[in-house]
């Protein structure tokens, strides 16, 4: 199992009476993009906040290369290796797109207690920041003021942030959601290519994306996986045609 | 050139141009008003790295006024009667040398700030208002209630302390010093703004989870900017008590924290010069309506409002436009 | 201390509480409906005392100007609500405090243009005046006992309002969901209009009551503010039932500190000295209840996170 | 706010060259926001004088203090500075007069004191400039102490709110009051509940009660006593007896007895004179402030006519001579330039429906402070 870079065991939430996440142990593999599917409700984005740190969870275990972080906060995580894409983008919507960028990139190196140099002006983390727009296509972008930027783009700028922080794990909550059938496109092609980088766990509506990109697919319904699997395993499992894909409802 | 610059500039003149105007038309009641405002812009350039970058409305910034106040009330008094501060474990004597009571003055408040921040910082909005004020109210009566150095009543202070090479009782020289601290606050905070650590801090202030998952701690980050924060204001303290000769409670109300806040938001929050501004204009405010009648709050309370209703970013807002100050 | 007398001081500490707790109730429901932190709150207060004591003053008759506190609280909070409240409602914070502190300006120097800078007359009833003998001998203010009835039957009657009455459905519903409530055909300007003139009633209320016993002058309101600001931040600002809680909590500290802390040091200081130290500690402990409670429940007793 | 009394600059060309200089003076007081009325009675009473006295070469500057240190400060420098004058009166709140006295006095300006007498400026810090018009912080405070003795009062709970002032006060009634202490508490300052306090009155088994709260704190602490049952005897410095709140207090003040050094009803032809035209010229009764407001001015003008103000020293001597006609009867400075008076025992009665004082007894006569020994002037 030495290829296991992300893992979670037995992770348990409750919110009251709900039982929000359940039992729930999977891992992700070095190379592959991992997706978690699962009708609405079914505690996607509950487990992501709990393996980012965000959320606290009741009982249960996350590591990253073997190192227990349940214990630490979702700073410590980050910088430990977990780049993090949310659902609803959160950006510091008055910086510009550099600076956001420059932002993730200060958080990889780490020292953010200087307070003379001006930020912007170094080169090592604008260089960083400027490769990471490129890789998501927005370069020429840099400049603009992120709340002025369109909802695909915000999407792109997520990813981009998260490249920054070069991360052993990345975490994507619904990367493509309102990024129209070029968006799409454009984003499929660079997670392909991201995977060789470091393994992404993706929470995905789109099932096309899901079945084009994914190397394993676990199913989350009612906060407990029911199956992990290949694409074509998943497909053919009735279990899962019952339970999910005979009433899905596009996102 | 922005235009913000442009007023910014403007601003600082005005400020410097006053004074050598009062000068030649001898008016040094002027040159008096002039170091008040100066004082007062450092006061809110302080609280505005917490406020308008940091996002974190303090209502207890008096405090730290207040006992940048007292550090030099107290050092310079002990100078005067030649009697020391304490004797055992080790001796400290009390000064009256300007430099050594900022130090004292930024240091104190400063600690000050990071036991006050520590624990207000574990909560937020209204919140976070509430429990600095409720800090503010905590040292305000202590100062009320301690008699060793005269509760209510304050301390005076026969001479104003010294500065090496200045007379600093010429009218002038005093402004001219206090011009000369807040041009460097000024400088420093564009600094900060520009550094690592402002945009961190001011995305902090925009999204707190962006800040967390790129692996950067907000607490930290509030933290550093309020005790930076509080040692800037605690420093106008010490210079204000010494322009006034005279230190007491009143320094630490929360009606002073208020006004802090007050200069900001005329100014334009966030803004590097908006205490500046702020500040010049509720001085001149408060010279001009205070003179047209025994009512003038009413006047004072109107016209905040308007600011407050109509003038979204304040002054600087008003006349700058949506340009932001962030580059 | 003897029992009698603690049992007295533990009344004295309900009633004030009691007291607290009418000056905070109108301040939370604003916050908890509206989200509008009014610095202004003690300035309805004043108004409501002041139109007591001229009520009182005109016709004698304390009904009439317990009566006008409400009608001028209320009229007041309404009219600041339609002209200037409204406009901040998606203000900051920040701006928030600023303009309800311009207000604040507005209201004292307007009052004292109007009435005068010395302190109007307004005294108890004489039905009410002086003590009544309660069981097992304490003598107690007939007036101090019926703030405490009269300060549970407006906390009855608010829990009644909020949990019973469809205007508390939709008080409750607007506090959850601005925009559904919209969307359920309820108009959200006149609601807020009203709550927010339901608060400054309460507060005007609790000004006239308190004023009887206390003076009626300009600034009478700022110290009540900051002491209704403690309470509603102790029991989770929004929450009734905190204030309530937050408000006998302040109550009991304060008056048992007060009483206490200088007899406590007392046992181990010279008289003076504990004295001083003892009431020096006595007039910082509710903000030293406030800062610790917040350290541990950062939003509050009952505030919802 | 600015008034000028005086005539105009041309005037006085025309009357040709004035043996005297103008005298300025700057009157910084409190006229807006809590504690106005004390403030507005000083500058009244002050200004009844002026007016009274009908000279064209005094020049009166006014302006509110807000009743905050900080903005005194700045009026001493703006009146000194930009103003010039001579002379600077007015301030009520010891706290002000810390802040500002001491920093007048050393620029050689002279400083009339018209209501506040911190115990500093009456002993280490006392000030040849400084002329204290009213009295010692202290001196109300030793009356009642030495009047509770005459009483026959054996045991007092003594009460005052914890800052300088209030510590002062019981100091004053403890250095004269010869009993026991049942109790001696400080309460918050601006405190407005007293329901504790009283609680802890009633069990102490005292005979008396002595308690100083100015302003506010005062209405509240008697309204809520005479609602209490407690019948012990109350006494206090006129503060909280004064004209001005006298008619918020109400009932609840009636027969308590209080110590001053005026009152309306003390016997010689100025004071008739002065509760007469202050009446007419303000439509209400003087309270003890306006009192000392006018005093202040006579003293200032009695010392005009001696002496120019350009040289210090006799216009100093002159104002130590305090030769003007004190509507409290006789009037001398000590040697630390506070008064040496009689001071009274007043009783709180209802003239038709105006609640206010007649004096019963003398506390205290030919009184000075405590604070003259330390005074090395």
């Amino acid at each position: 199992m030495t290829d296991v870079v992300l893992r979670t065991e037995r992770l348990f939430k409750n919110f009251g009476a709900l039982k929000a996440t359940n039992n729930v142990s999977l891992d992700l593999r070095k190379g592959e993009i991992h997706a978690l599917i699962g009708p609405n409700g079914a505690g996607k984005s509950t487990l992501i906040q709990q393996i980012t740190g965000h959320l606290a969870s009741d009982s249960g275990t996350v590591c990253l290369m073997d190192e227990d972080l349940i214990s630490v906060g979702p700073a410590e995580r980050a910088r430990k290796g977990l780049g993090r894409t949310f659902q609803i983008s959160s950006l510091a919507m008055e910086h510009t797109v550099l600076q956001n960028a420059v932002l993730g990139a200060l958080g990889q190196r780490g020292n953010v207690m200087s307070f003379f140099k001006p930020v912007m002006k170094d080169a090592q983390l604008v260089s960083a920041a400027k490769a990471a727009l490129a890789q998501v296509g927005l370069a020429e972008f840099a400049a603009t003021r992120t709340a002025d930027l369109s909802h695909g783009q915000r999407r792109q700028l997520e990813v981009a942030v998260a490249l920054t922080l070069k991360p052993k794990a990345f975490l994507m909550d619904e990367p493509m959601a309102g990024l129209g059938l070029e968006g799409a496109q454009q984003m499929i092609g660079l997670l392909t290519d991201l995977r060789k980088e470091a393994p992404i766990l993706l929470i995905e509506h789109d099932m096309d994306a899901v079945f084009a990109l994914a190397d394993r697919i676990s199913v989350l319904v009612y906060g407990e996986v029911i199956a992990t699997g290949t694409p074509e395993e998943i497909k053919v499992n009735p279990e899962i045609r019952r339970a999910y894909l005979g009433d899905e409802v596009p996102a | 050139m922005k235009r913000e610059t442009w007023i910014n500039g403007a601003a600082l003149a005005v400020l410097l141009g006053v004074p050598l105007w009062a000068v030649m038309a001898d008016e040094p009641f002027i040159i008096t008003l002039a170091t008040r405002a100066a004082i007062f812009a450092l006061a809110g350039v302080g609280l505005n790295l917490a406020l308008g970058t940091g996002g974190l409305v303090s209502l207890g910034h008096a405090a730290f006024f207040g006992i940048g106040g007292y550090a030099m009330g107290i050092l310079a008094s002990h100078a005067q009667s030649y009697a020391p501060i304490m004797e055992a474990p080790f001796l400290i004597e009390g000064t009256k040398s300007m430099p050594v009571i900022w130090l004292v003055a930024m240091v104190t408040s400063a600690l000050v700030a990071l036991v006050i921040g520590m624990l207000s910082l574990r909560t937020s909005g209204v919140y976070f208002i509430m429990i600095t004020l409720a800090f503010g109210q905590m040292i305000y009566y202590f100062a009320i209630s301690w008699p060793a150095y005269g509760g209510e009543d304050g301390l005076s202070i026969y001479v104003r302390n010294g500065f090496p090479g200045l007379n600093t009782l010429v009218p002038l020289q005093f402004f001219g010093l206090c011009f000369a601290i807040l041009c460097l606050a000024l400088v420093l905070m564009n600094a900060i703004h520009k550094s690592a650590f402002g945009l961190a801090l001011s995305a902090a202030r925009q999204n707190e989870t962006r800040v967390l998952s790129v692996g950067m701690k907000p607490y930290h980050l509030r933290l550093v900017a309020f005790v930076i924060s509080g040692a800037v204001t605690g420093l106008a303290g010490a210079l204000f008590a010494d322009l006034n000769r005279f230190v007491s409670p009143t320094m630490l109300s929360w009606q002073m924290s208020g006004e802090i806040i007050i200069f900001i938001i005329i100014g334009g929050v966030g803004r590097l010069f908006g205490p500046v501004i702020g500040a010049m204009i509720f001085i001149l405010l408060e010279h001009t309506l205070g003179g047209l009648s025994e009512f003038w709050h009413v006047y004072l309370g109107a016209l905040l409002l308007g600011i407050v209703l109509f003038a979204k970013g304040g002054v600087i807002g008003a006349l700058a436009g949506r340009e932001k100050a962030h580059d | 201390m003897t029992t009698l007398l603690f049992i007295e001081q533990m009344l004295n500490g309900l009633q004030f509480g009691v007291m607290l707790f009418l000056m905070s109730a109108g301040l939370t429901l604003v916050f908890g409906v509206m989200g509008l932190i009014n610095l202004a709150h003690g300035s309805l207060y004043m108004v409501g005392a002041f139109a007591a004591a001229a009520v009182a003053a005109a016709t004698g008759s304390f009904v009439l100007a317990l009566m006008a506190s409400l009608a001028a609280a209320a009229l007041a909070g309404a009219l600041i609500e339609l002209t200037i409240i409204r406009r901040l409602y998606d203000r900051d914070h920040l701006d928030q405090v600023l303009a309800t502190f311009a207000l604040i300006l507005i209201f004292s120097e307007g009052t004292r243009w109007m009435f005068g800078s010395f302190p109007l007359f307004l005294d108890v009833p004489s039905v009410l005046a002086g003590p009544v003998t309660l069981p097992g001998g304490i003598q107690y203010p007939a007036y101090r006992l019926s703030i405490i009835v009269i300060g549970l039957v407006v906390a009855a009657g608010m829990f009644g309002l909020i949990n019973r009455t469809r205007i508390g459905i939709r008080i409750r519903a607007g506090e959850a969901d601005r925009e559904m409530i919209a969307a359920l055909g309820v108009d959200i300007a006149k609601l807020y209009t009203f709550v927010f003139a339901l608060g400054a009633a309460l507060a005007g209320f609790a000004g006239a009551l308190v004023g009887a016993i206390q003076s009626v002058q300009v600034g009478m309101g700022e110290p009540v503010l900051i002491l209704a600001f403690v309470v509603i931040v102790i029991g989770g600002i929004g929450s009734i039932k905190g204030a309530f809680v937050g408000a006998l909590l302040v109550g009991f500290t304060d008056t048992m500190g007060r009483v206490l802390l200088p007899q406590v040091f007392g046992l181990f200081l010279e008289p003076s000295a504990a004295v001083s130290v003892g009431s020096a500690l006595a007039s910082m402990l509710i903000y030293i209840l406030m800062a610790g409670v917040l350290v541990f429940r950062p939003r509050g007793l009952y505030g919802v996170a | 706010m600015k008034l000028r009394s005086a005539a105009l600059a041309a005037a006085m060309a025309l009357t040709g060259a004035t043996a005297q200089a103008d005298v300025k003076v700057g009157m910084i007081t409190t006229l807006s926001g809590g504690g106005a009325g004390l403030g507005i009675d000083v500058r009244d009473g002050f200004m009844l004088a002026v007016k009274q006295a009908g000279r064209d070469d005094l020049d009166v500057v006014i302006e509110d203090d807000q009743r905050k240190p900080d903005i005194a400060v700045q009026l001493a420098d703006k009146m000194i500075q930009s103003e010039k004058v001579d002379v600077l009166t007015g301030i009520i709140w010891s706290n002000l007069a810390m802040a500002v006295v001491p920093a007048a006095t050393a620029q050689g300006k002279f400083y009339l004191s018209p209501n506040a007498g911190p115990s500093p400026l009456a002993g280490k810090g006392c000030h040849e400039n400084y002329f204290n018009v009213a009295w010692q912080n202290d001196n109300l405070h030793e009356a009642a102490g030495a009047y509770a003795n005459d009483a026959g009062l054996k045991d007092s709970f003594i009460l005052a709110p914890n800052y300088p002032a209030g510590k002062d006060a019981l100091t004053g009634y403890k250095r004269f009051f010869e009993g026991d202490l049942s109790g001696e508490l400080y309460t918050k300052l601006g405190q407005t509940d007293y329901a504790a306090e009283i609680a802890q009155i009633r069990a102490s088994g005292a005979d008396s009660v002595y308690f100083f709260l100015p302003g506010g704190m005062g209405i509240s602490f008697l309204k809520q006593y005479a609602a209490s049952g407690v019948d012990l005897p109350l006494v206090g410095p006129a503060f909280s007896f004064d004209q001005g709140i006298l008619q918020a207090v109400g009932d609840a003040a009636m027969g308590v007895k209080n110590t001053s050094q005026w009152n309306k009803d003390i016997d010689n032809a100025t004071n008739a004179a002065f509760v007469d035209t202050f009446q007419a010229e303000y439509g209400r009764l003087p309270s003890l402030y306006a009192s000392q407001g006018f005093d202040t001015a006579n003293l200032l003008i009695s010392a005009m006519v001696k002496a120019d103000v350009a040289d210090a020293d006799a216009f100093r001597a002159a104002l130590k001579a305090a030769e003007f006609d004190s509507v409290r009867g006789d009037f001398a400075f000590g040697d630390n330039h506070h008064p040496v008076q009689d001071i009274y025992v007043r009783e709180v009665i209802k003239e038709g429906d105006v609640y206010t004082n007649k004096i019963i007894a003398t506390g205290l006569s030919n009184h000075a402070d405590a604070y003259a020994v330390d005074c090395k002037m």
